[in-house]
């Protein structure tokens, strides 16, 4: 049976026992996964080994080190006939219904983000000198002769959500980066591409993943949250309004989070005159809107386009065609019931108000499937999209007109894919007004998917958050 | 005009108030289509749809032809064939976004009255008991667009010994009455009907249990509650609520019946058990004027029992606004024909990070 | 009356009213300062105003003009004819007790790392590019073509505690370099320095002046703590363990606090065998543990030395020795009663223990004023000082025996003066050893109460924290 | 032989029995001077402060001759020149350091028993009207080292009513015995004399008004509290903890007296006002066998009236242990010669942002 928990084999024996979890999707059924049973006190056991073992094992070696075994890690998942890889690709399929191409297409992206240099850079753009992980290193910002040394947060408390397939390894690379331990709390609705991650890791080096597990309790088990807090130094969690508000009441006053809550992103084009072009940016804005089913906070849920509703309409069109093509290329989820529901219902309304004439058109698979959803309209607001590919597209007579529109979300905004076509001047003022609104990257369409890891996640220095600073100041008399 | 051919007004509501007996086929497809007809006349959004799927008033014989409108509809659209002035009333929405809205004619009142009054009567109140009926909803006064709170004012005028009554205030739930309201029970063996949203039973109940608090209500005792537990408190089981009932109040499960009812439809869907006397099989019942259907949400293909699907219903009490609707609720059909609702799906969990309606709305 | 508040002028009538508030010290008996009466919606509408302010007056000048006008205010605040300054200097002992001399030697200290190299520095070790505060900045992190752009949090709330004088200005400035307003609630213990800086800088720079204010309200008013809240983007707040449980208890969820609680800092020194090195080094930890009366997060509470009792008892002397100089030159604080009353029962412990043969020396002034106490003594734990010049000196066999005793208190650890004498491989390995305990500064001693701006407060980059970044990822196609 | 002559304990007793009127200052000073000495023999902490201050036993005249020794010594140093084996009483003490640790022989115990009985009778009982006594802290044997229980013990067996008891038990206050008490009392015109810590009132307070409830106890209802506000309980002024006395049961104010009792002494220092039979004005009187003095922290010498300083207590009754014991307990002399306590003083506020042992043990 498919696991979904790892720990080390020497902290294996904490885990009582196993019980399986089942998963069922419209397209296979069920499916079921291993889960752990662990005592409050086991995990609380298992946080402290771990943050031991980081102090004995991370410490010592040199942060380049580190990096290169996460390097190597990077290019076994890459490698397509890797077993881990293939297991994930068969399985996290059954677990979450996205098409085994689009999981592999996911572990593609995501690790070819986590290879050596991206850690380096991103070490560099946060931390500074990565050295100063393994030694007090001399600083060019204190006075001469000063030095400066970092220490990671000691054990980093991930709690994950069922978000992209293959994108949890990096709050556990991210704790690697400063030598930290991490301790995991997979989500129930993908647990098991992190196992496979931390095995292809202990296979590269055991001493490494021996820092790392990954285990799962129960949403109300009180005395778990307890445990799991009172013995980690910092906690990074994704989820969304209602899990980040449970798990602040929970956290003891002071322990640090950074939580990676929902957001909100969009794509602003200009409409291409010719057809050529038009089909060229409508390829990539379905590309941007199929990737991980719509499902990362950097996926776009509406393009605002500044051209008249027929403009948009022609656009929209192009895009329902590429979306056909991606759905052949990286097959959709089936949606299960509620979210199928849903769907039929924003449909519903959208073929309506196009048969009253209203500024709507609604474009969809000619089998009606629910593959995908275009949806032209001349909307109020910024209604966020259900997600599993449903892209709006929406008519603007202004930039300034889109900027309004953008205002009352400022807070959920992250990433903007902007083509303006000819014009850098609008281009570069529009730029610095998302960036001032709250947008936290901005790219071309088509990139809406692929971020760095130098990319500052929710505007924030995911690494250098959890850095600890010592300062060496002064000097003898 | 907008009325109708008052025989087909007066041929339904007679329909309504025979009861309970199941109708001829061919009579509900009758009725049916000749209000999907008048409809397709006097309700723009409704013949917009037809258009779009190519139906048109001849082509409509049976109920499966009428287009279902969805409920999202009823927040977009005005959706009323009736004389004005209406009544309104209207779905409790998420914040931020429109209501829903359903209008009634005092025809249509009259009607959804005596659908209300027939089905009350076969399900809630088959043993024809007289209970004091006490409803943990705000009186129709102060709550004049919710829907469930006119219906539960109809029961306590119709059915209620004195002393029933609301017992939401301005200051909320009014605990020290219901408390005393339960003693008298106990004590003077008077009946009660309790009638309120499930999540305020929950509720209800945690705060008995936190005081350690026990009736046991006269015999003869029933309890309705309505609405499920989603969103608005904890997600809590059927059974579990049920067992409160018992343990609690010391009414069986089998004198619990939950019902389904919606603001876009006129009538309710109760459950069988206090019509069967027996605590279970539980499940949903359809008075004859309406149907619910189980269907795939894309295709609204019916789907075999078993199979979880998109509730679809048909409601011919719904007379002045659409008669087949299209719901998100998600549901089931039995082997024995009845229908049962699923808790909230579960999907919301595997939505990612990125924002989802419910989240930005709730801020 | 000395105000107690400051707001630019346009907001000053926000504040219905004013009322004296009493301050008593035993040296100068009573004072009052004019606090202000405000209700929660006007605070409220103070918030939104110099939110407003900061967006439109700051977000358009460049960083290195807002450096520039810092500069300018600590070259005035260090010219010793200020005539802030000297109200400075005048009304603080009335409130806090301080001598005029340790509030001027505060003053000088606290300006002169507030010069404008020291803030661009702190914006280079913590920001990066500081222009990236204006415009998106090519990065060297980012793949080629990638850029960022800085932004700061908006609105800072600033909670004083009635610390060292004249130090509160640094939440100022800092907000400032990120471009934000800030907004502060004065502590009731000292709220007279900040309304002067303030005027000082609208005399200098209206505009700039014009995002910033400082008021007061009672600790028990709710309302007022939630329009702060409400209002507020970012808090930084300094205080005890209590008060920062109050302070989490009313914060609303999300909003990040960089909360600057109570810390130990101790000096670590081998006793020199020489009189004359001796002497020099005891000059300089009894002028760290003089040094704003042993009030700041940095201060010495204990001098751990390595040696027999009796070398440590010689060094007692000559620290006692040279307290008595720094105590004409510097005059301490005069103790109210209660902490007269609780050092009066740590000297009589200590006489009697003295008396009985303990390894115990109490060394006072010889008037047996409260000015200064040393305590030569063999103590179990590291007992945290009473502060207010009381200092402990406590023999230790080996450097492991120093950490042995640091271990427990490692979460308080702060500042760390180190002279081993001779042994550089000691002093290297004892650094490490302390960085990784939780140390956040290393300084020799003398030099406690002097750190740079670069410094890492609490070892967080606390400019940094406040800083969103947007990135521009990705190039046309 | 550690006993002392048999005449010096009999003659302290015999005086401390005699009752509350003024001694004169010479036979303070003969019986603390003679304890002092023997002290210096039995004690070595004493004697070794004694050496520090160059202080012999010949030298002795006055009590002022006397070093004061710290509580915090108490903490650090056995000081008790009685029997074994000792009963053993301690200070709650910060969590983290060692509790400071009050020994008493059987004679001790006897001793501080009969200056407990004289003091009360005089402050708290001066109308010698039997009432029932609720006392708000744990039983003696659930709290065998609090020397407020083992105190409070024996004015329930001296002077209680059949009922009298105490109400903290393994599961806290027992709040609803002790409303059934008020309304007891109420109703049966039995008044009660309440006794517990003052910050145990001002949650009790609370917790009524929450609730809103008031009860107007028997005439001739009594409360004492002791201890103050501070640390454990927000700060909360007297004058409002006897208001809520008045108003939430019917005590008025020159019925509520408060009671400074400190582990390191056997003797406590009560209020005026009940002896008094008036509000105001309200200070703290010694009894005769004991003196109290407000010094300067650092010289220890008085302070005139009005000044705050350092609460130096003298108590003979102390006899097997110190009997000039200086507090850290801030303090004014009245003109009219007796003593009030300040609040908490405001210094802790102002110390800067470096740990402070408080601080650092409360984590």
């Amino acid at each position: 049976m498919t696991k979904g928990w790892w720990l080390p084999a020497e902290l294996r024996h904490l885990v009582d026992d196993v019980r399986p979890r089942r998963h069922a999707t419209p397209e296979h059924g069920d499916f079921d996964v291993e889960m752990p049973c662990i005592t409050s006190d086991a995990l609380a056991e298992a946080a402290r080994a771990l943050r031991g073992r980081a102090e004995r094992e991370l410490q010592r070696r040199p942060i380049a080190e580190i990096v290169d075994r996460l390097d190597e890690t990077a290019i076994r998942w890459l490698d397509p006939s890797d077993p881990h890889r293939r297991t994930a690709i068969e399985t996290i399929p059954r677990i979450t219904g996205h098409s085994p191409e689009m999981v592999a297409l996911a572990i593609e992206l995501e690790q070819r983000s986590s290879r050596g240099d991206h850690l380096l850079a991103c070490l560099r753009s946060e931390v500074g000198d990565p050295a100063a992980l393994d030694r007090f290193r001399s600083s060019g910002h204190l006075a001469p002769g000063g030095e400066n040394r970092a220490f990671g947060p000691g054990l980093v408390g991930g709690v994950f959500s069922a978000n992209i397939p293959a994108l949890p390894h990096l709050t556990i690379m991210r704790a690697l980066l400063v030598k930290s331990a991490c301790l995991g709390r997979s989500s129930a609705g993908e647990p098991a591409f992190l196992p496979l991650y931390l095995r292809s890791l202990e296979e590269i080096d055991a001493d490494l993943a021996s820092c790392l597990g990954v285990l799962w309790w129960e949403r109300e088990a009180e005395t778990h949250w307890t445990s799991f807090f009172d013995e980690t130094d910092f906690v990074v969690a994704y989820g969304g309004t209602q899990a980040e508000r449970e798990l602040r009441a929970r956290m003891p006053a002071g322990l640090p989070l950074l939580f990676h809550g929902h957001r909100l992103g969009v794509s602003i084009v200009g409409v291409p005159e010719d057809a050529e072009s038009r089909d060229d940016l409508a390829a990539r804005l379905a590309y941007d809107a199929t990737v991980f089913d719509q499902h990362a906070c950097l996926s776009p849920h509406v393009v605002l386009a500044l051209g008249s509703f027929d403009a948009c309409a022609e656009l929209g069109v192009d895009v329902g065609r590429q979306m056909e093509r991606w759905r052949e290329e990286l097959p959709p989820r089936v949606l299960e019931p509620a979210l199928a529901a849903a769907l039929a219902q924003l449909r519903g309304v959208a073929e309506i108000s196009e048969a009253l004439g209203s500024p709507t058109r609604l474009l969809t698979p000619t089998d009606r499937s629910s593959a995908w959803t275009i949806l032209v309209e001349d909307v109020d607001g910024l209604p966020p999209s259900p997600l599993d590919r449903f892209l709006r597209i929406v008519p603007h007579e202004s930039i300034n007109a889109v900027l309004e529109r953008l205002r009352p979300a400022r807070r959920w905004l992250q990433n903007v894919a902007i083509e303006l076509g000819a014009n850098e001047d609008d281009a570069a003022a529009l730029r610095e007004a998302l960036a001032r609104l709250g947008a936290t990257r901005i790219c071309p369409p088509g990139q809406m998917a692929t971020p760095s890891m130098m990319w500052h996640h929710d505007g924030r220095a995911c690494v250098g958050a959890m850095v600890r600073w010592c300062d060496r100041e002064g000097s003898a008399p | 005009m907008k009325r109708p051919k008052p025989t087909l007004y007066d041929e339904l509501k007679a329909a309504i108030s025979s009861g309970m007996a199941p109708w001829p086929e061919e009579r509900f497809d009758s009725l049916a289509v000749r209000i999907a007809r008048w409809h397709y006349d006097e309700i723009p959004p409704f013949r917009a749809l037809c258009e779009a799927r190519s139906v048109d008033p001849d082509s409509m014989r049976k109920w499966r032809d009428i287009p279902a409108v969805p409920t999202e509809a009823f927040r977009r659209f005005e959706l009323f064939a009736g004389d004005d002035p209406p009544r309104e009333f209207r779905t409790s929405g998420t914040s931020g976004s429109k209501p829903g809205r359903a209008l009634f004619s005092d025809q249509g009142l009259e009607l959804m009255a005596e659908a209300i009054r027939v089905n009350a009567r076969a399900m809630l109140l088959p043993d024809e008991r007289a209970t004091r009926i006490l409803i943990l909803a705000p009186p129709p006064e102060a709550a004049p667009h919710m829907i469930m709170a006119h219906g539960m004012e109809q029961l306590r005028r119709e059915h209620g010994l004195a002393g029933s009554r609301f017992l939401i205030g301005s200051e909320g739930l009014d605990s020290a009455g219901l408390m005393r309201a339960f003693a008298d029970s106990e004590r003077e063996e008077i009946p009660l009907t309790l009638i309120g949203a499930s999540f305020g039973f929950v509720h209800l109940f945690e705060a008995m249990a936190e005081r350690d608090l026990s009736f046991s209500l006269a015999h003869g005792s029933r309890a309705m509650d309505a609405g499920g537990f989603k969103g608005r408190s904890r997600e809590a089981d059927r059974d579990e609520l049920n067992a409160a009932f018992e343990s609690r109040l010391g009414i069986p499960a089998e004198r619990c019946v939950n019902l389904l009812g919606m603001t876009e439809i006129a009538s309710q869907m109760y459950d069988n058990v206090m019509r069967d006397g027996r605590p279970a099989p539980r499940f949903k019942v359809n008075p004859p004027w309406t149907r619910t259907e189980v269907v795939d949400p894309i295709t609204l293909d019916p789907l075999p029992p078993g199979r979880p699907g998109l509730l679809l219903h048909v409601d011919l009490a719904n007379f002045e606004r659409p008669i087949v609707v299209q719901s998100d609720d998600i549901g089931r059909r039995l082997e024995n024909g009845g229908f049962e609702i699923d808790g909230r799906a579960k999907g919301a969990e595997s939505r990612g990070c990125s924002l989802t309606i419910d989240e930005m709305l709730s801020q």
